[in-house]
């Protein structure tokens, strides 16, 4: 009679957390067609070949200012942006941490505008950088460093602590992606493709203090030291976004942060007649973020520094990665074709204009 | 014993107190009875019942409460 | 052996009332928690009183938090205007460019209100209306504010309710003023 | 730390696993760290209120005890030597004595509670009266409350009233005593225990009893089903017609009430229900502080149901001793002399009670509104009482006393009754308690509830469907409750049904619980006291 008890017991467990395990993958936002940034954390970990020369991390001057595509097609060199919406700088470092977890790329670009955040901003923010990660000591220590007083760590091993109330807002995209996800970057690269011309900016602000938050020159180093232990290249990028406004004084404090750890630093802002960049056509909010065109070309000015400076080889021989890279380069252009289409049809794309979108009710 | 009778009639003519032996548990007495009937016998008997001697026991039946005002009778 | 007892409670209880009074957190209401507090009270804020630092540009008083649809109407055409929406969610920042300073707004993502947050100058066209601008000296400043402004670096700050009224300082002249509102 | 924390999740996951596998002398050890774990985690400072009040009681009460002693030893020596005068005469010595050091437990402990709690109370009353003579006022003194002082404060004093008496030995292990005072699962709202029902379960060893465990964890989850299901998410609804009472009125007073009932009801007795539950699966037995008191056809049966062990508590530690004290009894016998029989006969009974009811809305908060709360409670008790015999000729005439409609009707009136007097707990101003209950005369018109506006009290329709079901479950659990425990039926069902009802009780809290970042987790409406 004992033993019918205990493996009763084990069932009732067992029952309890594959139970607890579907509500949470139901009641987790998935994020494929409203708020999309959302889901790019998640998507790495679909990729089967895990070997990328470079890795971006950041914030949006990553993820909608490069496209790895342009960098395999022109250069051949492999990367893999692994950018979320508001990425903080310690969000940056963890994702690193757990991306050497799976592979040791070569050079690592790391957009250096997150050093002016020094404190998380939004826990919708920090549950979008976070959530993505496959549980791991990484996930928890990047929790703890990122919460907001409000915030209880376990909701961040159990989101189902944190996303139960969903229940009377699940929508028909809950259902329809529960276990599945759809790819909606090209290796970390969000493409949008509409354009409106860059205006003139308001006066840069005067600031009392320019100097970075001291968290972040901490999880700087840190992210130095974890380059140089894996023998990998940092960079330090500056990307070519207009607003928020890039300080010289920040400026000056990268470069001489970047001359003593000898690291390569490249501020866009500085090259932009040689990129090619032009604010009336390469960018779809007036000069905040780069479109597609505008990415391709500052992708094409990257990849020749890459090159250059780390003689990164020109893979685009190796029969492996190219069955894998036509692959993905056919989505791009697939893509870039459906979003043309969309934007002839409703003048804008649907699904980073909801509220139009609902107004005008095609959603 | 007569006078203690007369005391719980007077509160609840409709009960039969000589051999009625669950007056608290019933919930027949509620506090305020009580309270009277300690009042009635400190009047008619002379004898203050303590508050700690309020127990169902003492109270459940008249002849635990008569057995009770004789205890405290020749206490003092 | 009694004495001993009450002379232990006695000075145990005056060591009391002395730990009481200066422990931690301040009970918010003064008075008593309840049987039965409805809990969670947080009190409606009462009739929004204005702060003492507003900008008034000619006859039109900006108030911080307040409804930006009506100022924007008075003061007419921007010269420039700029508009960021925050990088993910649908929240939306404007900064409205007018003859010598910038108004900033901003509209939350669910209850579409824009309201005003900050007013910043940026030439000497206009003026704080208790006379300071661009170029004024510290001591201008301090006379007429007062001294119990925090300091920051260059910038000294001077709080009222929702606002703040701060000047950035270069070699002591005022190179920017601005009014911002205090976000909790 | 609240019981709806995850802290206290974990801190409870420790202390019972910890529980099972010590030693079984430790236990009652683990219990007493513990609790003085869970309350240092609400403050240092209220550590030494705590402290403070156990030393007091326990040294005052071994006083007692060896003033007893000495009396029965000395008696038994001299038996023979002493006459019965000197007897006498030497047993009344003791007792002033022992008379005099319950006085100064008392005073002491109850000072303490009377300070923190009522000082702002009284200084407030104080300015009141100081504006009238144009005077300053008094400053507020910032006093943090310690949680839960009100409950233990009254279950120590209750301990050493009872070693007065003589009901019982006092605890001489100081340790087994501060676990009775700050036994953690009670420690924020009660109940009121006493001394010997606790201490028969709380000292004992336990092994690992899987029936007594299982049970327990289902009353654990019934109470955290109560409180973050119905009670935490209908309060959003409450506060908002509680905190706008001039846009709120006529109607809407009546919706306020039924309300905050349900939140009340779910939250107190989900609090009990978690208090009780943990102790049972750390195998003690806790007093049962209601019995289903919705259900009560009258306010007396009703208060013998609802937060029965303050009541008891009231009964025995002043109503009995105040009623039956020297200077009542003689008020009484003077009272009866000059106003005849039946007035004398209630003289006493409504002194008493006054006094009572008077004490326990001040208990209850340190301002107006309770203290007309608890008079008019008395109030109404005392008017019932009067009733008496109106209702009995009434039930001669038509004997409609058993019918179930009438018996509806005597549980409808009961509830409405309480809920308006709750009011007072909602508006906490006895103007404003009084103006809203009259608007729901004057200003009443139904058609208010149908146009919407209950969807704008913060509680969309989804929310409702979820309020509803509780309710229902929590009756028709009521209602089987009447026939014996809810759980033993269970128990009874076959396995696979007993499971499901397990993991729909369990998931229902996960899913349906209103807690996490989109409501601010609430404490229990009692544990700020």
């Amino acid at each position: 009679m004992k033993k019918k008890k205990i493996i009763s017991f084990v069932i009732l467990i067992l029952v309890v957390f594959t139970l607890a395990w579907l509500l949470q993958k139901l009641l987790m936002p998935k994020y494929m067609t409203k708020i999309v940034e959302g889901a790019l954390i998640s998507e790495y970990y679909e990729e089967k070949n895990k070997d990328h020369d470079v890795i971006f991390i950041g914030d949006c001057e990553v993820y909608e200012n490069f496209s790895p595509i342009t960098l395999w097609e022109k250069y051949g060199i492999t990367s893999y942006i692994r950018g979320s919406a508001q990425q903080l700088i310690w969000h940056s470092y963890y994702i690193l941490e757990d991306t050497l977890k799976y592979e040791k790329p070569d050079v690592v670009v790391f957009s250096v505008l997150s050093m002016m955040y020094d404190k998380p901003q939004k826990e919708a923010y920090n549950r979008m950088s976070i959530d993505g990660l496959p549980l791991s000591l990484t996930k928890i220590k990047m929790a703890k460093a990122s919460m907001l007083p409000e915030e209880d760590l376990i909701t961040y091993i159990f989101p189902l602590l944190r996303f139960h109330s969903r229940w009377n807002e699940l929508s028909e995209e809950d259902f329809k992606y529960w276990f599945k996800k759809e790819q909606i970057a090209h290796n970390g690269y969000l493409m949008r493709v509409d354009v409106k011309p860059a205006g003139s900016f308001p006066k840069p602000r005067k600031l009392a203090d320019y100097r970075f938050g001291d968290i972040c020159y901490d999880y700087l180093d840190k992210i130095v030291k974890l380059c140089k232990d894996n023998g990998i290249k940092l960079v330090l990028l500056k990307a070519p976004s207009l607003y928020p406004h890039w300080y010289e004084e920040w400026d000056a404090q990268i470069v001489d942060y970047a001359q003593k750890n000898d690291l390569l630093y490249i501020n866009m802002l500085d090259h932009l007649d040689e990129i090619g960049l032009d604010y009336s056509t390469d960018t779809y909010d007036a000069g905040l973020h780069l479109n597609l065109s505008g990415a391709e070309k500052s992708s094409a000015f990257l990849g020749k520094i890459l090159q250059k400076e780390f003689n990164l080889a020109d893979k685009r021989q190796d029969k492996y990665l190219q069955a894998i890279w036509q692959e993905k380069t056919d989505a791009y252009y697939k893509m870039k074709e459906d979003q043309y289409k969309e934007l002839e049809e409703y003048g804008y794309l649907l699904k980073f204009n909801l509220k139009k979108a609902q107004e005008d009710n095609r959603q | 014993m007569e006078t203690l009778l007369e005391i719980l009639e007077g509160l609840h003519p409709e009960i039969d107190f000589e051999t009625h032996d669950s007056l608290i548990d019933d919930k027949i007495l509620d506090s305020f009875d009580i309270v009277t009937i300690i009042a009635e016998v400190n009047d008619q008997y002379g004898v203050a019942i303590p508050a700690h001697e309020i127990t169902p026991e003492n109270f459940n039946s008249a002849s635990a409460l008569y057995e009770l005002i004789q205890r405290l009778m020749d206490e003092d | 052996m009694k004495i001993k007892i009450f002379a232990i409670l006695m000075s145990v209880s005056i060591l009391l009332a002395g730990c009481g009074s200066n422990s931690g957190n301040v009970n918010p209401s003064p008075a008593e928690p309840a049987e039965t507090t409805p809990v969670g009270q947080e009190t409606k804020p009462a009739a929004e009183e204005k702060s003492k630092y507003y900008f008034d540009y000619n006859g039109t008083a900006i108030y911080m938090n307040a409804d930006a649809k009506p100022v924007l109407d008075a003061l007419g055409e921007p010269m420039e205007f700029f508009e960021s929406p925050s990088c993910a969610i649908q929240g939306m920042d404007r900064t409205y460019s007018y003859n010598g300073f910038d108004l900033y707004t901003r509209e939350d993502e669910n209850d579409e209100n824009e309201y005003i947050v900050s007013v910043v100058f940026m030439s000497d066209v206009v003026e704080t209306k208790e006379g300071i601008t661009i170029g004024s000296k510290l001591e201008d400043v301090i006379s007429k504010y007062g001294d119990n402004y925090t300091k920051e670096g260059e910038r000294y700050t001077y709080t009222d309710t929702n606002t703040n009224l701060s000047f950035v300082f270069e070699n002591s002249e005022v190179v920017e003023v601005s009014y911002n509102l205090i976000e909790n | 730390m609240l019981f709806t924390s995850y802290g206290f999740i974990l801190f409870l996951c420790i202390v019972i696993g910890l529980y099972y596998t010590i030693p079984k002398r430790f236990q009652w050890k683990l219990l007493l760290v513990a609790s003085f774990v869970f309350y240092y985690f609400s403050g240092w400072s209220n550590l030494i209120y705590i402290s403070v009040t156990i030393v007091s009681t326990y040294l005052i009460g071994v006083k007692l005890g060896n003033l007893d002693k000495q009396q029965k030893s000395y008696i038994k020596e001299h038996k023979e030597s002493l006459t019965l005068e000197e007897k006498k005469a030497y047993k009344e010595k003791i007792k002033v004595r022992r008379w005099r050091w319950l006085l100064l437990c008392l005073l002491f402990n109850l000072g303490i509670l009377a300070v923190i709690k009522y000082t702002n109370f009284a200084i407030a009353n104080i300015n009141h009266i100081f504006t009238l003579f144009k005077m300053n006022e008094l400053s507020f003194v910032n006093i943090i409350l310690p949680m839960g002082i009100s409950f233990y404060t009254f279950q120590t004093m209750g301990y050493i009233i009872d070693v007065y008496r003589g009901k019982y030995e006092p605890e001489r292990n100081i340790g087994k005593l501060a676990l009775f005072v700050s036994f953690f699962p009670q420690l924020i709202q009660g109940p009121i225990s006493r001394f010997d029902d606790l201490s028969q379960s709380l000292y004992r060893e336990h092994d690992f009893d899987p029936k007594n465990f299982a049970f327990g964890f289902q009353r654990v989850l019934w109470g955290y089903f109560k409180k973050l299901v119905i009670a935490d998410r209908i309060v959003a609804a409450v506060l908002e017609i509680t905190k706008n009472p001039e846009v709120y009125d006529g109607i809407f007073v009546l919706v306020g009430m039924v309300y905050y009932a349900i939140q009340l009801y779910a939250d107190f007795t989900g609090g009990i229900d978690i208090t009780i539950g943990i102790a049972q699966m750390l195998g003690i037995k806790v007093t049962e502080n209601f019995n289903r008191p919705f259900f009560s056809k009258s306010i007396t049966e009703y208060w013998r149901r609802w937060h029965i062990t303050m009541g008891t508590w009231f009964r025995d530690y002043i109503f009995y001793p105040l009623s039956v004290c020297k200077p009542m009894l003689n008020i009484s016998k003077s009272s009866r002399k000059r106003f005849g029989e039946e007035i004398g006969k209630r003289i006493p009974v409504y002194l008493s009670t006054i006094t009572v009811w008077f004490t326990t809305g001040l208990w209850h908060g340190a301002s107006w509104n309770f203290i007309v709360w608890g008079l008019l409670n008395g109030f109404v008790i005392l008017v019932s009482q009067e009733f008496e015999p109106l209702y009995a000729k009434f039930h001669e005439r038509f004997n409609v006393a058993d019918t179930f409609g009438f018996r509806l009707f005597q549980v409808m009136r009961t509830f409405l009754l309480m809920s308006s007097l709750r009011i007072l707990d909602c508006y906490r101003d006895v103007g404003v308690s009084f103006r809203m209950f009259g608007s729901m005369f004057t200003k009443l018109n139904i058609n208010e509830l149908f146009n919407g506006s209950l969807l704008k009290l913060g509680l969309d329709m989804s929310d409702y469907i979820v309020i509803i079901i509780g309710v229902i479950v929590m009756i028709s659990v009521s209602l089987s409750q009447r026939s014996g425990s809810v759980r033993e039926k269970i128990a009874g069902k076959p396995v696979i049904i007993r499971y499901a009802v397990f993991v729909l009780l369990f998931f229902s809290i996960i899913i349906f619980g209103a807690y996490g970042i989109g409501f601010d987790s609430n404490q229990f409406i009692y544990n700020q006291f």
